[in-house]
């Protein structure tokens, strides 16, 4: 999951990480008030869930707190759309306030789990400001990398080795390596996936200030974490997949296709979807209904599927193991006995209680197409859409 | 013979009270497999499905001689479970829980730098060798016992594979789903070196994902250190890049990532590529075949 | 270094452990009032760097605010003499006025670092109460021990271990694991060298709770921990010592010999300790000066020598390596000039600078024996004590 | 020969810029150690008598080409410095410091785990190979070259046997001071082990100490594993019990740490027991003489 930059923020200073001075607001009056107290100019940032904000125009400077206002009308309530996010944009609803900062230098801080050696990474860079998947495409020497061994914590020579390896001054050295240690110690103890500040700025004055940030967790951790899942920002997801979420189903993603898929694990539910396309057509959605033993899951997923107007087929391929097919199709039952479902469904089960599972869904009545194996599931839905209607 | 499990296996559940765990329990002693322990602090004294209950792995070790573990205990106590599994001695520690946070995998990693134990998973679907035990969630209905061996990041799409083969006559030596998590406890080389030994496995089917680079370390094996044949194919060619597809492994970061690029290294390394998820069993079929010449 | 038991028990009580409730008396008026407070009735606990206090004495029931008063006033002011401490006892200025408790049982919990694992190791035991390395002598399999990977942490597994090893029942083994959990954590973060509960009572009403409770400290680890050192009572420990530590000699043990040895290096120490003995006599101390570049040192062990009533001659035998010989000698002499040594002084010195070294003594004028070696040097220390005049 | 150190040690000296650290630094070169590169954080870009002085340790290994390094880092300081050599990839690190805290050794010894890094210390007086190059404290001119190892967890008792030897005109390969710290980085039994293998030794004095059970251990290899005659002192007879004596590792605790005891272990494992510390040259002109025969 994801906070905005203000809560990231607030999280870092609390770990003794300096931060600019600044202040949420969710008003042009407030925006205005905040600028006052700033000393009457100030940066109004968007807090949108997408980098790009910069160039898309969710960042902007105000030299009084009256042109603080006016800008921050013009942002609020609109939607921001950037380089991340789909045409529709995502909304801009809170603004960060922020003293302005004379910045002499910007360098590159961030911490994610490398996986081919199963320990935290600490990357730092002199190319701060900057995208640094680009930095790491283009020019990797660039990043200076060290790894956390937690039998020992980050250790102050690895913040040496980072600072001096993106050429900070002397004075700052120390600074930074107690800076990025504290870093480290967020990122362990909030189970972090990514604690990232681009840029870390070298101020005019010659100090280290976190001008933006970025804190993203691990959903896996949420458990115990219950104070970071109060700070989720719904309106910045995609509302299907809120939808989806709160709904039990975990995972799903909506792509450009026609055929909506329901299957019952995730490497499955690719397979699927490169079935489909193999054969001739393309999956609306990536959806792994997971064990799904209730049919509430079920009779969701064709919701989903039901309001989303590009889908024009349903495709249903569970192989139970854990899951049981038999509630599989009292789900599908269950579905179109409250939903209008107005196009072809086929379905495909296999696995734990089949035969029971065919059984309902042949006494249910229901104007089913049902598949033998999923690659005839995958052709018949392509069949389906090609031809537009229920055979 | 057969890798990881067999007859020999005393079987240990983790997490056996629960409704997962007494189900499965019970299924992978139907299968036959020697089931003879459980563990769930607190309900140590009881039984399920007339298997002993344990408060701890130690216990259950002294108690019944268990030398293999599987895990149903849920996410949040899962780490701990399998540390305490390996800090009992056992060698084979299997992970079915989904969900645990990497922190605490990074740390179980950690900690099994300096132990022996070989660990499956977690979120995955567990071991099966064919006719001789189950310590997993496939139904071992549609297995048969045979020459070929699987491996596979995925859960149901290895049943779809495994049906496949079944369907065609070719039968398994041992099938392991090494799981979706972006650390997995145990890779594709590390399985297909158990196979390269393998004296019964003739031919290995591996079922890779998007995300990460595991395939990759596959092919360079393959090329390197594997006489038998390998079939392979990569799920999520249609994925859309930088989104995370249920499993936490199966993200595509950089062009290492991709479904394409996997399949081409695994080409180039000598692999059987079946382009469909369709086409794997008879992609197997066309190398038995070839073999039995 | 150590803490007294209600020091102890402050910082296990914030780390979440359950003690007993109490309050600290310094007077009999206040043991007075503190047993009021706790209900009318106390157990009185002489704070004291010492085991074995209950035997001795140091550990008494009130059944009333008065009697706890006429308690107090027999207890504190006194010496308490028990088998860990010399003849001369350790002063109690302090009382620990706690809460009587009910216990149904006493368990052992102590944490230290396994030398051979190189790890913390947590012990447990059903013979709580007695002193734990008796029950590791005689009944060691009824101690349960698990090692603490730093990797890891104490996990929940290993307190279940534990606690059920030592045969809590059911309801008390998630708390006693919870507690164990708090108890490492306080080790690892205060640098204890023994953290220990014992006992650990299970109390009447069935819950946990720390009866008494000892914290050591890593002596190397002071420059961290400045709020421990400020709870250090100097009182408690050899006044001897104490001097010594204070005047920059970290390690002098007194022993019951006559010659008080000066020597660079603890292992030498112990070996020049060793060869007088071969020789027919005893030290009258370890003493290992260090590295000692300063004639302070020198200085400050001659006193505590002369201060010493038992010491007959003096043995100096320094090899310099990190330490010179010159200071040394500079040192000797300087010890003449400001204190009225009485009795023989042997000396040897070989290493660094050592012809400075001795020309210094020479040209000093003293009365010093000179010796060739170590040997000789211990030799001549027995010969002057037996001869009991300087030569 | 000689182990751990000669004349192609390149070494670095960490904390070279500190009081004590720029003073031997200044020794091991004298004594004709190449003493390439210092390492103080701050300094770096500085000389000390001639040597460059670095910021890091990678810094110093990359500029310098060290591939030994020896620790004069302030105690609280110290384990991080011994942390930053094996990470840079030093073969060879020998921390003098004295007074690390325990903790900081046992994250040390977690970490050194996975690693390939020698740890000479902490709280010793380091190594030399007597003509070949020092890297420690010792004085360099007691010191004679010849065929005699040397291993002892003291320091300065350590000079006295070496006084003893070279008077008797045995010369050494290399002495060897482990430190006197609970946690050594080294023990008896590998560096007993190393002596073993190097062709010029022909004959080790082991210095032990009360405390711990590291002298018991080295009787068992002593017995099971070394063909070369072995004399040893244990310091500490006549200690009392229960009292820490200087060394942290110099405590008695049980009938194990005792010093008589431990000398009885080293006598039925075969070495030759010098009783008292005057007598070890002695002791090892005999084996000599015997070995000459």
């Amino acid at each position: 999951m994801k906070v905005h930059e203000y809560q990231a923020k607030a999280m870092m200073a609390r770990s003794g990480i300096p931060v600019p001075r600044g202040e949420v607001a969710s008003t042009p009056e407030e925006a205005c008030a905040a600028t006052s107290r700033l000393g009457g100019r100030s940066v109004l940032k968007a807090q949108v869930y997408a980098g790009g904000r910069g160039k898309a125009g969710g960042i902007q400077t105000a030299n009084s707190p009256e042109e603080a206002e006016a800008l921050a009308r013009g942002l609020l309530g609109t939607r921001l759309v950037t380089h991340q996010t789909g045409p529709e944009g995502v909304p801009v609803n809170k603004l960060l306030v922020e003293e302005p900062v004379s910045i002499a230098g910007q360098l590159y801080l961030g911490i994610v789990i490398d996986l081919a050696s199963r320990l935290p990474v600490m990357m730092a860079s002199a190319a701060g400001g900057m995208d640094i998947e680009e930095v790491a495409r283009d020019q990797p020497d660039k990043i200076i990398k060290v790894h956390v061994d937690l039998a020992t914590g980050f250790r102050a020579y690895q913040g040496r080795k980072l600072a001096y390896g993106v050429g900070l001054r002397q004075e700052l050295v120390n600074p930074a390596a107690a800076l990025m240690a504290s870093l480290y110690r967020l990122f362990e103890a909030s189970d972090c996936s990514l604690a990232e500040i681009n840029p870390l700025a070298i101020t005019a004055k010659g100090e280290l200030l976190a001008v933006d940030a970025k804190l993203n967790f691990d959903d896996n951790a949420e458990f115990r974490h219950k104070d970071l899942v109060e700070m989720r920002d719904d309106e910045q997801e995609d509302p299907i997949e809120v939808r989806a979420k709160k709904s039990g189903i975990q995972n799903y993603v909506k792509v450009d296709g026609t055929i909506g898929c329901m299957v019952n694990g995730a490497g499955l539910a690719m397979a699927v979807m490169d079935l489909i396309t193999l054969c001739g057509g393309r999956a609306a959605n990536f959806l792994d209904i997971g064990t799904a033993n209730n049919t509430d899951r079920v009779v969701n997923s064709f919701r989903i599927f039901m309001a989303d107007p590009s889908v024009r087929a349903i495709l249903v391929n569970i192989f139970g193991g854990m899951a049981r097919t038999d509630i599989i199709a009292s789900g599908i039952v269950e579905a179109h006995r409250q939903l209008d479902i107005t196009v072809p469904v086929v379905v495909r089960l296999a696995g734990t209680n089949v035969q029971e599972g065919k059984r309902i869904l042949r006494e249910s009545g229901l104007k089913l197409i049902e598949a033998a194996d999923f690659k005839d599931a995958a052709e018949k839905a392509v069949a389906a859409v090609q031809g537009g209607k229920v055979l | 013979m057969s890798i990881l499990l067999d007859q020999k296996t005393r079987l240990l559940v983790q997490g056996i009270t629960g409704g997962e765990g007494s189900f499965h329990a019970e299924r992978c002693l139907r299968y036959g497999t020697k089931v003879v322990a459980g563990v769930t602090p607190g309900k140590g004294g009881s039984q399920v499905a007339g298997v002993p209950v344990f408060n701890t792995v130690e216990q259950a070790v002294a108690g019944a001689g268990t030398n293999a573990s599987i895990i149903f205990v849920p996410a949040p106590f899962a780490a701990d479970a399998i540390l305490e599994a390996a800090d009992a001695g056992l060698k084979l520690v299997i992970c079915i829980t989904e969900g645990i946070p990497i922190m605490d995998m990074v740390r179980v990693h950690r900690h099994l730098d300096r132990r022996t134990t070989t660990l499956i998973g977690p979120n995955c679907p567990g071991v099966i060798s064919p006719g001789k035990a189950l310590a997993g969630i496939m139904s071992g209905d549609i297995h048969l016992p045979g020459n070929v061996g699987l491996v596979s990041r995925s859960g149901t799409l290895t049943y779809e594979s495994v049906a496949q083969l079944t369907k065609l006559g070719i039968g398994q030596t041992t099938c392991v789903g090494i799981g979706g998590d972006p650390l997995p406890g145990s890779t594709f080389v590390g399985i297909l070196k158990l196979f390269e030994k393998d004296r019964d496995t003739r031919a290995v089917v591996l079922i890779g994902e998007i995300g990460g680079t595991m395939e990759q370390e596959a092919a360079e094996f393959i090329r390197s250190g594997m006489s038998k044949p390998v079939v392979a194919f990569v799920a999520g060619a249609t994925a859309p890049p930088g989104r995370r597809m249920g499993h936490a492994g199966a993200i595509i970061s950089g062009s290492s990532g991709r479904a394409e690029e996997k399949m081409e290294v695994l080409r180039q390394a000598g692999a059987f590529i079946s382009q469909s998820p369709a086409g794997i069993g008879e992609a197997m079929k066309k190398v038995m075949d070839r073999l039995a010449q």
